[in-house]
């Protein structure tokens, strides 16, 4: 349990956290390798389904990050995502796993640094939950 | 619409505890426009269903599927008898109606509700729906401006309101209006105030199953 | 003199209420009614008031004939259906009643079962229309009777409804009470008078009699809490202080009620006393208002 | 299409940004075992000529159907690659990139073990999914090259004037019977001191005058559909109705000082508005020797909550004009706060107050009390109660939304505010756009403005609108969202949520997405609840397959 390596999902919005993620590179700001993005056009794109997949697939966890508020280039696509992350945290506690796997996070495309503070928060924060229920073989 | 909603994942995961293949039958009707029981919430309680059995190590198979509506026998038959060595028991999304037409349709099959079928009712914005129709089978909106009080009247009153109302408010609930201070309020926008003096009036209620019969719909016989 | 006579006969009529309680023991009220008997010239008995579980309107009604009270028997149409209020009725006939108030009544999530099926198959209208077939010797479905009560029916208005709408539709339906057969109205408590004087003009062409209600305030917190949940009803700022401000609370809930009746004395056909367990303090109202 | 799936991976040493952190050719042999990849080579730099020609000629010798290239970020370099991928013969949208620079290499240094991990999943992800890329085709449409501008007043005719400049023709519609807008009442514009009639006259003269500028007074506008470089337009004009196709809409239907009803004993005659000052101004039909200016007079209260922000600098402007014709005049301007922003209104403001132009704060709790000849103020400084003598009062109203605001943002379907105002689509990133395209805005229309910004933004929103005109048509990618029609319940959900008011029930009763008009969120993709609305760019197989491939099997 000690090197309990978590993987995480990130459902990344083109116009914010992706390119948060390509300046923390470019800054050469290191956080822990354990996200893997996956790039959307806007967090609205993003299902409930989409996360629930991540999760059953074997994810540890999963976030979305898109665009600070009042700022989405869709005018209110990150506003969506939100609540449908809040929605599918409901559905996590209905069948007994841990809410916090799924979060939400809003930031710029100028936050290279946030986007590396969320990476080492949300990673730190998997870790103290633990292995997926979902993934045992990994255990 | 019929507007429902899905039961609560503990009651739902109680009631396929003995099964392994699950068909998970959505409608594209009314329950997928009230967002209840349609072919992306058949996704998610398959998902879900998926999830809570991978972790506690038990084997389950969900088959995805939504009919065109299911409360239409032929619009079941077609994907149920294709399926039929493929699930234990048919967990339906669609409201009462749909999940009785696929029992009796199937009677060697096991169906559970998904849902719990809530009222016919008003998408009053995305994401709220509210109860508008009790289908009593004697329709009094024609005298009371489109305002129902048989549904919106916490008694059903049909000859004016009860008197307990303060403020505009039902004494049931404060966030509900007196059905019968808005149907006063319509009648006098449209100059009808005289409909509210009509004789009184007691509600015959119909009979349970009810049933509908047009003749010239039927088949016909022709020998 | 019966209920009925008096009423006939045209003079200030005085009623009274009690309600009976959760549970079996009718001591107490028994008591309640025999200090008033001889001042009133009936007294209603409620049924299961503000939802709440308890003994029997037409037990009680039948106990208050037997110690030669006029009863007034309230019915709502909450908790039976047409069936069972039609049987209800004949069986309060042969037990001596002869006087019915029609309700629709509270809806059961304002007592103690909340969650008791509403059946409200009539409302009020539809029962005083119902009490007038029985009465001319027929049930609902049109089945002869054998043997026909001759009941007294009447009905209630609420003179406080809080907006314009609200007072219409109470004055529409009390039209409809009366062609339904209403032959008297009680009326929610009154406190505001020249409120009051403007409902009274309103339905003086009415030509029914007017029984005005009369709440004995108990105390200022229970005249703030009737403002916030007794629909219809208002107790003035000003009344609400002298009872903050006073001393004897008994003394003075005794003297505002006397100043209350004294003053419907001109304005309607009689008071309808509503004591609520201070049945011992009414000849006193009386004894001030002058009745 | 080849049912076939032959991928080929492009693997980027980026010089040493990526090769000194992974072992490429060790990535190369871990992509060549995945499933339908045909081959997996590494480049020095993907991006060099000899990269994109290794790209094309692999296309060529193995018969590939998909490109994958592992590299830096797609946000600069993807048009490239997709460039090489439309050069080889295959659509440019069966190409998927996958970061593992930015992402991996420079983020992920120390930890070579892990970077070579994760390198590994994503370049396993994006393989997964290259194998539900679909070709993505491009929409032309043809752009009608008009304009149709609606209001002239100062902004509306400034975008006509510069749009006819630029060689465009211009329909320039007005709901009054005279051009000119609100500066037809106005006395002089400060700072510039020039008259109001003067600046007005000349550009009225000049619209009448341009053979590319047809004007229409008294002209109300009743029906607008289609989408940017082709909307039709339906406007009536007494009792004649016009239609035709615009290419862009600029709206610059300005705004009007609010009628203060009620407000400070207003009556018109010793109580009146800063615009029927400037009417006395300009006759030169003013007696009043003590004059008090009620600033903020109906603005920036609960029902009006906004601050006019030009009312100061017409008071102080009017003050120093008063100044002029009465030399002993006694003026006073009770105001919250003032806003005279920029050097010359600082200025103007200065020179009022040496010209004896008094300025007194007042609370919005103790708002001044306009009585017969007098004005009652609180001063706060002295602590009591003082009378100013008035024989004239002048409130300074704010500028309100005209009353048909709301059914132009109906017919329009561009939003407007909580007062009224259009909205923008972003206050600092696209000031003078809508969020629809194609529609552009300016002036008071906007928010209250002085002349100078209304004309500034008039040639912006003109500037924005030659953007789309001057091309003959607009192309437009389609990675947008489309309705499958057999499985669309029509729910209105996709109408519901579409931030744009895309989606519409078509004659057929089910939903449609026009995609010239789809801004491609996939806000309506997500939510559909019969899964019935497609989006090929970036689709739920597509995040299916990423999200199954991210734990390696």
């Amino acid at each position: 349990m000690d090197n309990f390596e978590p993987l995480i999902a990130v459902f990344s919005c083109h116009y914010c956290s992706y390119a948060a993620a390509d300046l923390a590179g470019s800054s050469r700001i290191q956080y822990p390798p354990n996200i893997r993005i996956i790039k959307v056009p806007c967090t609205g794109r993003v299902s409930v389904n989409h996360i629930l997949m991540a999760l059953e697939d074997g994810s540890d966890g999963v976030y979305v990050a898109g665009c600070l508020k009042g700022t989405c280039h869709f005018i209110r696509g990150n506003y969506k995502a939100e609540k449908r992350v809040q929605y599918v945290k409901d559905l996590l506690s209905e069948i007994n796993i841990e809410p916090e796997r799924v979060q939400m996070y809003f930031m710029s495309a100028a936050e290279g640094t946030k986007f590396a503070n969320v990476a080492l928060e949300m990673t730190e924060a998997i870790k103290k939950i633990g292995h997926s229920p979902l993934n045992k073989s990994r255990s | 619409m019929i507007v429902g909603e899905r039961k609560p994942m503990e009651e739902l995961l109680g009631m396929i505890e003995d099964f392994e293949r699950i068909l998970v039958l959505g409608c594209k009707g009314c329950v997928t426009v009230c967002c209840a029981g349609g072919p992306k919430e058949v996704k998610t309680l398959s998902t879900l269903i998926r999830m809570d059995r991978k972790q506690k190590g038990r084997k389950v198979i969900t088959i995805e599927a939504s009919t065109e509506l299911q409360c239409e026998p032929e619009s079941i038959r077609p994907i149920l008898e294709k399926m039929a060595n493929q699930y234990d028991v048919v967990l339906s999304m669609a409201c009462g109606a749909g999940v009785q037409t696929v029992a009796k349709l199937f009677p060697d099959k096991l169906v559970l509700p998904a849902l719990n079928t809530n009222f016919t009712g008003i998408a009053e914005e995305h994401g709220v729906w509210t109860e508008a129709c009790l289908a009593c089978g004697d329709c009094v909106l024609g005298r009371t401006a489109g305002i129902c009080p048989v549904t919106l009247c916490a008694k059903g009153l049909l000859n004016g309101p009860c008197g307990g109302a303060s403020e505009g408010k039902c004494e049931v609930s404060k966030d509900q209006p007196c059905a019968w201070q808005e149907i006063y309020h319509a009648l006098k926008r449209l100059n009808r105030l005289h409909y509210l003096k009509q004789k009184p009036q007691v509600k015959d209620w119909p009979v349970h199953p009810g049933r509908v019969v047009r003749e010239d719909l039927r088949e016909v016989e022709t020998t | 003199m019966s209920f009925r006579e008096s009423l006939e006969s045209g003079k200030f009529l005085v009623t009274a209420e009690v309600g009976p309680g959760k549970g079996t023991d009718v001591e107490h009220l028994l008591k309640a009614a025999d200090i008033i008997k001889d001042r009133v010239d009936a007294i209603n008995v409620t049924d299961l008031q503000s939802s709440v579980m308890r003994l029997g309107s037409m037990a009680f009604s039948h106990l208050l004939t037997d110690m030669g009270i006029d009863p007034i028997f309230q019915m709502t149409g909450r908790d039976r259906n047409r069936l069972a209020l039609q049987s209800d009725l004949l069986s309060a006939w042969v037990l001596g009643i002869r006087n019915v108030l029609a309700l629709t009544g509270d809806h059961p999530t304002m007592g103690d079962h909340p969650h008791a099926k509403p059946v409200f198959d009539l409302d009020s209208v539809s029962l005083l229309e119902m009490i007038g077939k029985l009465n001319s010797g027929y049930d609902m479905a049109g089945n002869e009777l054998k043997g026909a009560p001759e009941f007294l029916p009447g009905a209630v208005v609420n003179p406080g409804a809080d907006n314009e709408a609200a007072l219409d539709l109470q004055i529409m339906k009390m039209e409809k009470k009366i062609e339904a057969g209403a032959k008297f109205f009680q009326t929610q408590a009154v406190y505001d008078i020249d409120l009051f004087e403007k409902f009274i003009r309103r339905v003086e062409g009415f030509k029914v009699p007017i029984i005005g209600g009369v709440i004995l305030l108990k105390s200022a917190g229970m005249a703030r809490f009737m403002n916030k949940n007794v629909a219809g009803v208002f107790v003035p700022i000003p009344l609400i202080k002298e009872m903050t401000d006073t001393k004897d609370k008994v003394k003075k809930s005794v003297e505002i009620a006397a100043r209350i009746v004294k003053r419907l004395k001109n304005l309607c056909q009689g008071v309808h006393i509503m004591a609520l367990g201070w049945e011992k303090m009414i000849p006193a109202v009386l004894d001030q208002a002058g009745i | 299409m080849n049912t076939e799936l032959r991928i080929g991976v492009f693997i980027c040493h980026c010089g040493i940004n990526i090769a000194g952190v992974l072992d490429i050719k060790g990535l190369c042999e871990y992509a060549k075992a995945l499933p339908n990849v045909v081959t997996a080579q590494a480049n020095l730099f993907t991006c060099a000529e000899t990269g994109t020609s290794a790209i094309k000629k692999a296309v060529k010798d193995n018969n590939l159907n998909r490109v994958v290239v592992a590299a830096c970020t797609p946000r600069t370099h993807e048009p490239l690659f997709r460039a090489s991928c439309k050069e080889a013969g295959i659509n440019p949208f069966l190409f998927e990139m996958v970061n593992i620079r930015e992402h991996c290499s420079w983020v992920h240094r120390h930890n070579k073990d892990a970077a070579q991990a994760k390198a590994g999943d994503l370049i396993r992800m994006a393989v997964a999914k290259a194998a539900f890329l679909e070709p993505i085709e491009t929409f032309k449409s043809k752009v009608e090259p008009l304009t149709l501008v609606i209001g002239s007043g100062i902004a509306g005719m400034t975008s006509a004037l510069a749009l006819a400049d630029q060689g465009f023709e211009v329909i320039l519609i007005e709901k009054e019977e005279n051009m000119g807008g609100l500066l037809r009442h106005l006395h002089k514009i400060a700072p510039a001191n020039v008259a109001a009639s003067e600046l007005i006259e000349e550009k009225i003269a000049a619209i009448k005058k341009n053979k590319r500028i047809k004007y229409f007074t008294s002209a109300i506008l009743e029906e607008v559909t289609g989408y940017v470089g082709n909307f039709s337009v339906r406007f009536s004009c007494g009792n004649d109705s016009y239609t035709c196709k615009v290419g862009v809409i600029i709206v610059a239907t300005g705004g009007i000082p609010l009628r203060p009803e009620g407000l400070f004993n207003y009556d018109g005659k010793n109580v009146i508005t800063q615009s029927e000052l400037e009417i006395k101004l300009k006759k030169r039909d003013i007696e009043a020797k003590s004059i008090v200016m009620i600033q903020c007079a109906g603005a920036r209260i609960p029902e009006r909550n906004y601050c006019s922000r030009i009312c100061c600098m017409v008071a102080i402007k009017n003050c120093l004009y008063l100044k002029d014709i009465i030399k002993d005049a006694k003026i006073f301007v009770l105001f919250r706060d003032i806003q005279a922003y920029g050097v010359e209104n600082e200025a103007l403001l200065l020179k009022a107050r040496e010209a004896g132009v008094r300025f007194i704060r007042y609370r919005p709790d103790t708002p001044p009390v306009v009585e017969n000849c007098k004005v009652k103020i609180y001063h706060p400084a002295m602590g009591k109660e003082i009378f100013l003598p008035a024989d004239l009062v002048v409130l300074s109203t704010p500028i309100v939304a005209h009353d048909d605001a709301e059914s132009i943002s109906r017919i329009l379907k561009v939003p407007i505010n909580g007062n009224k105002f259009f909205l923008e689509a972003h206050a600092k990133l696209s000031p003078l756009d809508f969020a629809f395209n194609g529609i552009y805005l300016c002036g008071n229309a906007r928010y209250p403005a002085t002349v100078r910004e209304a004309t500034c933004q008039a040639l912006g929103a003109a500037s924005r609108a030659c953007i789309t005109l001057s091309h003959d048509t607009i192309e437009r990618v389609g990675t947008v969202a489309s309705v499958q029609e057999e499985l669309c319940s029509t729910c209105f959900t996709c109408i519901k949520v579409c931030p744009y008011n895309v989606p519409y029930i078509n004659e057929r009763g089910r939903a449609e997405i026009e995609p010239m008009q789809c801004q491609g969120c996939g806000i309506c993709v997500a939510e559909c609840p019969a899964e019935a609305i497609e989006f090929k760019y970036i689709s739920d197989k597509q995040i299916m397959a990423a999200c199954e491939a991210l734990l390696a099997s």
